[in-house]
């Protein structure tokens, strides 16, 4: 490891010429004191993000896994369970998300573009699909409530056999569409944010960045909701038993 | 009180014949151990002392590393290593599959106590008699929370994990009193969650085990099977929905949905008190469910009956059955 | 030479930077953070420690008089809820780490300076609700909170405490996000990987564990927590939910977890070792990608701790196996260390000594973790003082150790001031002999077969009970010598000059204590910066 | 971070394939094709997984690093699967119970 082998900085980001900057002050008021360029900046809080979302993904992990595991060792209350589920309601939002994660799309887009009517439209677009998304999910929780699906002392279950997994099956529903709703309500506050600032803002990159960045988590909860459709209410559909 | 009453004791008991088994292998790795720490120490307190600073203006060149060295000192930590590996899952092994001519014995943990359940009958509470020289099996449940099986002189440890069945296996090899304790953390009381095992010879276990009580387990299963209505729908007849159980134990079992499963002490334990979380292909799943019905004791009776069903040629689970009634299992000791 | 300059008394750094409360409960200063850490770390300790010392009187008796098991049961709870999760965890990286690793990659902030006074805030609030806990009844289940126990049978307040780690994880997980996109983004020019100081390294590999393992326990306890409060059923057997699953997600994090705690530590080694033997350290490759190497296999091995849990046999072997082979990285470091002393010029000032305790008692400890990997020896003291000892010898022979011998390292440069060595290196050695007395009997203890989380036990363990008792005695006198005299070295210290013990490395060219922005220019190094054979090389940090 | 800016018909393109995406997913969900049924959800949901994070999430035009660490937190989360599934899959290889 003598100097010489070592090739040039690697890919850290040390923005601007060095030394041109005596007093350690910069005039760019949109950079925070201890970065050195703009562009600086938004690459570390757009890893800061990416990182963040594999944290997310470990933590869906858990339960995914929990959820794969009791599946496996018992399959026909799992699939019997499933059949409870609304599945125009489960598609329904399904479209919804996707939808929401196209015009989110657009909005960052647009905000690279400097468009701010295109923008704020399309944010404001993607939050209307976001809260349909979440009044579908309540419709859907209070069905469950009314049939005594929700597990806890009133769950109810004809087939007294498959009682337990189905008390179980609904006990991970909730779990994990829960904490994916959880997370929608976070993004739909981190959009708040973003479509307040962007009525007067002049789209500097460190704007443009933290968009983008607040779109990364949005369809990240998407991702999520991709793999919840198919694992929660369509495995087991074709199975007749019970 | 079994184990040394010296008052500074260095070493445990060997009372098992897995006892001496265990015991090599520490000291294999007590050597290997005293090796590498002798030797990081040697290393440090010699450098220390050699190189100690003797002016602070000492300016020693400067050394990279050596490759040779590292490869030193990963591969024969590496060998070592996998040696260790290869001797510790031998002995693991060992510890795990019990032979064939075990006898059985049925184990059940409860805040904060262990209540055992000989095959002949006898049930005791925080102690159990065992022969010796005969290797013994386990069959271990908790009616609550996660206990372990732990004999300290038989160097033998099984956590007992609720919804479930878990087994092991010991030869005790000296007559005595030995310390059983609850090794896994299960609330209050678990240091008082204690007992003892006492070996005794064979002829004076014989003579305990005929002061206990008259009928067998499987009996008591007998009795049982028909208490709670299982002959109706187990039992060749008209009101038959359920399939034969005779020879069913150790037999592979198809299951609705596609896989298998062996019919073992947990699969037997699953069928009763939840049945329809597997059920068997060609079946409705219409049994009732027996969770909360049937104590752990009840069904330690249920499954000795089960498994000690005779078999004849018009109650066989399976055109592929075997003939031969599972050996060890069958009652009548 | 210039690392005797002095700074000038009444310049501005960043502990005068602003007086007041708000100042220090508002600061985005990375340095005030790892200040705040020290304190509310500390306090944690000193309740963990005397939980400890509750612990250790309990068992100098047979009989269990002292305290009800109810009460026993909660103090070793919450005695390792403490220490691990509120003390050691974030000990190094939280305070060391906060305080030099924007400097060593020579920054002026971490990426995230807003994060990071809010992943305090957090862990605040996370140990805020634990003492809660402990004041409003304690908790039973252990540190490891295995169902159905925490979930359904214990009575005490699991939900509180679980929260509490609930919340202090992500705590931890922006810590690590915050030094994870620091490191790569925040290098001063010239700072490649292959120079980047192995605290760095080492702090780096420590963040890639807390990002992908603490979400994982994270929802574990959320899991039990549904469970315990909404009556979901998860782990629940009576459901069909197995026990053995919340191990499973339990140890994912916590076995990882282990190396949290450890790696930080053997950074510090690697400073401290390198200093004080006045070269560069042996094979630097080698000890920093064995750092890597530790984090990732790290991952792989958890089930070490299940092997009588009625995991499958095969399960057990394939992490018996990764367990062994994870203890390699740890062997190269281990021989690195020492053959960096060679032909080396070697001093023995306080933080030296703590580095050497570290690698006679990681040895032993690690070693012993060997022991625990082999499958047919573990059956046997799992669950007993032998694992006891192994884990104490680790994480207070080895981290602990560490982290003190870290803390006098970098105590000229976060105070400013001059600790008394004399003094020091009295304590240094009590902390030694009195954690070997307390520790190693427990080893035999274990394979005599005393089991673990027992309030009373039987007669014949006691003399080697009482030796352990006598021994924490000590080690408690150890420990309060540094909190007297690095006190006392605030206010009657001599002021400490910018790079006391002559060591290389950016933090040691700016003024001790720093000045808010660490440093006025970006400072631009070299290979020469960092090397021990030469005069120090100035690099221009301050104009 | 890249100032690439997408075609819109390449967001409505990706759009589409992934509301046919979910039509075929429902489809199959009523097929009865044994094991494969899972396997093809399951891979439809992970192409469309990826197809929202190299187009929707700009990760096609992201530097290295954040290739490198959508890769390492994939990785991640097969080890927490996998190796929780080794213990479930070979449980009852041994003919003892809880072995
Ligand atoms: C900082 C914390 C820390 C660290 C770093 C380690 C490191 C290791 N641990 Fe430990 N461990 C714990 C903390 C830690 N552990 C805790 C808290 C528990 C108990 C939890 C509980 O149940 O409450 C535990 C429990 C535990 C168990 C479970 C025991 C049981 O419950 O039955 C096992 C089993 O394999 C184990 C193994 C190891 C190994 C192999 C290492 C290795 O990483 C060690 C590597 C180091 C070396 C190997 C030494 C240096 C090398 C040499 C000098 C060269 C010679 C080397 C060779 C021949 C290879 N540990
Ligand atoms: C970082 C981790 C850490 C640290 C530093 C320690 C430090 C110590 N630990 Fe602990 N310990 C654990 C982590 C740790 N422990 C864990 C995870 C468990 C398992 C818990 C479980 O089973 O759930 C455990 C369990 C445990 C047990 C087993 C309990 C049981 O199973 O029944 C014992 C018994 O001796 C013990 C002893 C000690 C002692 C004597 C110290 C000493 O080193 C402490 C010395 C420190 C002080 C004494 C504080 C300094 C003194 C002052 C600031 C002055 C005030 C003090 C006085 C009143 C004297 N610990
Ligand atoms: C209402 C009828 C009914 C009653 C009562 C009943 N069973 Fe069953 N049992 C069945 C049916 C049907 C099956 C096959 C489907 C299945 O696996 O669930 C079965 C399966 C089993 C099996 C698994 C057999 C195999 O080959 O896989 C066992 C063991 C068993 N029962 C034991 C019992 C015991 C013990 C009782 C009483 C405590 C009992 N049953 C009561 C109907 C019944
Ligand atoms: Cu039962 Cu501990
Ligand atoms: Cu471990």
């Amino acid at each position: 490891m003598s100097a010489d082998t070592v090739g040039a900085v690697t890919h850290a980001g040390h923005g601007g010429p060095v030394g041109t900057d005596p007093d350690g002050h910069h005039d760019n008021p949109h950079l925070a004191h201890h970065f050195d360029s703009e562009e600086q900046q938004t690459e570390a809080t757009q890893l800061g993000m990416w990182v963040f979302l594999a944290t997310e993904i470990m933590f869906f992990g858990g339960v995914l896994t929990a959820y794969m595991i009791y599946r496996m060792k018992a399959p026909v209350p799992f699939a019997a369970a499933s059949h409870h589920l609304d599945l125009t309601l489960g598609g329904l939002n399904t479209i919804l998300l996707i939808v929401s994660s196209l015009t989110m799309a657009f909005a960052v887009r647009q905000a690279a573009l400097k468009d701010r009517r295109g923008y704020l439209l399309n944010l404001i677009m993607t939050m209307i699909l976001g809260t349909g998304f979440l009044v579908v999910k309540y419709f859907e929780y209070s069905e469950k409530f009314t049939h005594h699906l929700v597990p806890g002392p009133k769950f109810q279950w004809a087939n007294l056999g498959q009682a337990h997994g189905a008390e179980q099956f609904f006990s991970l529903y909730f779990m994990m569409t829960g904490l994916h709703a959880i997370h929608m309500v976070i993004g739909l506050g981190l959009l708040t944010v973003i479509l307040i600032q962007g009525r007067r803002t002049t789209f500097p990159a460190r704007f443009k960045g933290r968009v983008e960045t607040m779109g990364l988590y949005w369809h990240f909860v998407d991702i999520v909701w991709i793999f919840l459709f198919p694992l929660l209410y369509l495995i087991g559909r074709h199975y007749h038993g019970g | 009180m079994s184990a040394s009453n010296k008052t500074l004791p260095l070493f445990p008991e060997q009372a098992s014949t897995n006892a001496a088994m265990v015991d090599e292998l520490y000291f294999f790795l007590l050597a290997l151990a005293a090796f590498f720490t002798l030797l990081v120490a040697a290393m440090v307190v010699v450098f220390a002392v050699k190189y100690r600073r003797r002016s602070p203006d000492d300016r020693p060149p400067r050394i990279h590393g050596n490759l040779q060295l590292e490869l030193v000192w990963t591969v024969i930590p590496l060998l070592l290593s996998l040696v260790t590996f290869y001797w510790g899952a031998k002995v693991y092994f060992e510890l795990s599959r019990p032979p064939d001519n075990t006898m059985d014995i049925w184990i059940v943990g409860k805040q904060w106590m262990w209540k055992a359940q000989h095959l002949e009958g006898v049930r005791e509470i925080n102690e159990l008699h065992v022969p010796v020289g005969r290797p013994i099996r386990l069959t271990l449940a908790t009616e609550d929370v996660i206990h372990s099986f732990y004999v300290p002189a038989f160097r033998v440890k099984m956590d007992v994990v609720p919804g479930r069945y878990t087994t092991m296996w010991f030869e005790a090899t000296k007559p005595g009193r030995y310390h059983l304790f609850c090794a896994e953390y299960c609330g209050t009381k678990h240091s008082g969650m204690r007992g003892e095992i006492v070996v005794m010879e064979p002829a004076d276990y014989q003579e305990w085990l005929a002061g206990g009580p008259k009928g067998d387990l499987a009996s008591q299963g007998e009795k049982l099977f028909t208490e709670l209505a299982c002959v109706t729908c187990h039992q060749a007849g008209p009101t038959q929905r359920g399939p034969a159980l005779a020879g069913l134990a150790g037999k592979p079992v198809q299951l609705a949905g596609g896989g298998s499963a062996v019919a073992d002490d947990n699969y037997l334990r699953e069928s009763i008190l939840n049945p329809t979380a597997r059920v068997k292909a060609g079946y409705d799943p219409i049994m009732p469910v027996f969770q909360g019905l049937v104590t752990e004791e009840a069904l330690q009776a249920l499954i000795t009956y089960i498994k000690a069903l005779p078999v004849t040629p018009d109650n066989v689970v399976a055109p592929a059955a075997a003939p031969a009634a599972p050996a060890a299992e069958s009652k009548g000791h | 030479m210039s690392y005797h300059a002095v700074p000038a008394p009444g310049q501005k750094n960043y502990l005068n930077n602003g007086y007041g409360l708000m100042s220090w409960l508002l600061t985005k200063d990375h340095k005030r953070i790892a200040l705040l850490y020290l304190l509310s770390i500390t306090f944690f300790f000193i309740l963990g420690g005397i939980m400890a010392i509750l612990i250790r009187y309990e068992l100098l008796t047979p009989a269990g008089d002292l305290l009800q098991s109810e009460t026993y049961n909660k103090v070793f709870t919450m005695h390792g809820i403490l220490m691990v999760f509120f003390f050691l965890i974030p000990s190094i990286p939280a305070v060391l780490g906060n305080f030099l690793i924007p400097i060593m990659v020579g920054a002026k902030d971490l990426a995230f300076p807003r994060i990071n006074l809010l992943s305090w805030y957090i862990y605040v609030v996370g140990g805020g609700f634990t003492l809660w806990a402990i004041v409003t009844g304690g908790v039973d289940t252990g540190w490891t909170f295995y169902t159905p126990y925490s979930t359904v049978y214990s009575n005490t307040k699991v939900m509180a405490a679980a929260l509490g780690i609930f919340i202090s994880g992500f705590s931890s997980i922006l810590t690590g996000l915050n030094f994870i996109v620091t490191i790569h983004r925040m290098r001063a020019p010239g700072l490649t990987w292959s120079r980047l100081p192995l605290f760095v390294w080492a702090h780096y590999a420590t963040s890639l564990i807390m990002i992908l393992g603490t979400p994982v326990i994270a929802i574990t306890i959320l899991l039990v927590g549904a469970e315990r409060a909404f009556g979901l059923g998860i782990f629940d057997p009576k459901l069909g939910g197995d026990p053995v699953l919340f191990q499973h997600l339990f140890w994912f994090y916590s076995h990882p977890a282990v190396y949290i705690m450890i790696l930080p530590g053997m950074g510090v080694i690697s400073e401290i070792i390198a200093c004080f033997s006045r070269k560069n350290i042996f094979g630097y490759n080698f000890v920093a990608a064995s750092s890597i190497a530790i984090a990732v296999l790290g991952f792989l091995v958890w089930g070490h701790h299940m092997f009588t849990t009625s995991q499958s046999v095969y399960a057990g072997m394939a992490f018996s196996i990764i367990t062994f082979l994870v203890g390699i990285p740890s062997a190269i470091k281990t021989f690195n260390w020492a053959s960096t002393m060679y032909k080396g010029s070697v001093s023995f000032e306080t933080p030296m000594l703590y580095a050497l305790g570290f690698l006679g008692l990681f040895t032993i400890g690690g070693l012993t973790g060997l022991f625990l990997a082999t499958l047919g020896f573990d059956i046997h003291v799992h669950d007993t003082y032998f694992i006891v000892a192994h884990f104490h010898y680790i994480m207070v022979g080895g981290a602990m150790m560490s982290y003190l011998g870290g803390l006098h390292f970098w105590w000229p440069k976060i105070s400013g001031k001059m600790y008394p060595e004399a003094w020091a290196r009295m304590s240094a050695i009590l902390v030694f002999a009195g954690f070997n007395l307390t520790f190693f009997p427990q080893f035999i203890l274990g394979y005599l077969g005393m089991p673990r989380r027992y309030h009373a036990y039987p007669p014949e363990f006691q003399v080697l009970n009482v030796l352990s008792t006598a021994g924490a005695s000590i080690l408690a006198l150890g420990y309060l010598l540094p909190g007297f005299y690095l006190l006392w070295s605030l206010k009657y210290g001599p002021d400490a000059p910018k790079n006391p013990f002559g060591a290389r490395g950016l933090e040691w060219q700016i003024d001790s204590p720093p000045i808010t922005e660490n440093f006025t220019v970006t400072p631009v190094v070299d290979d020469d910066t960092f090397d021990y054979s030469l005069p120090e090389k100035e690099v221009a940090v301050v104009r | 971070m890249s100032e690439h800016i997408e075609k819109k018909s390449v967001y409505f393109s990706i759009f589409l394939a992934l509301m046919v995406g979910t039509a075929v997913t429902v489809y199959v969900a009523f097929q009865d094709l044994g094991i494969l049924n899972n396997l093809v959800m399951l891979g439809i949901a992970v192409t469309k997984a990826t197809l929202v994070v190299m187009f929707f999430m700009h990760a096609r035009h992201s530097s290295q690093l954040t290739k490198l660490t959508i890769l390492a937190s994939v990785v991640w989360l097969l080890i927490l699967f996998t190796f929780i599934l080794q213990d479930y899959l070979t449980r009852g290889m041994l003919p003892y119970p809880g072995k």
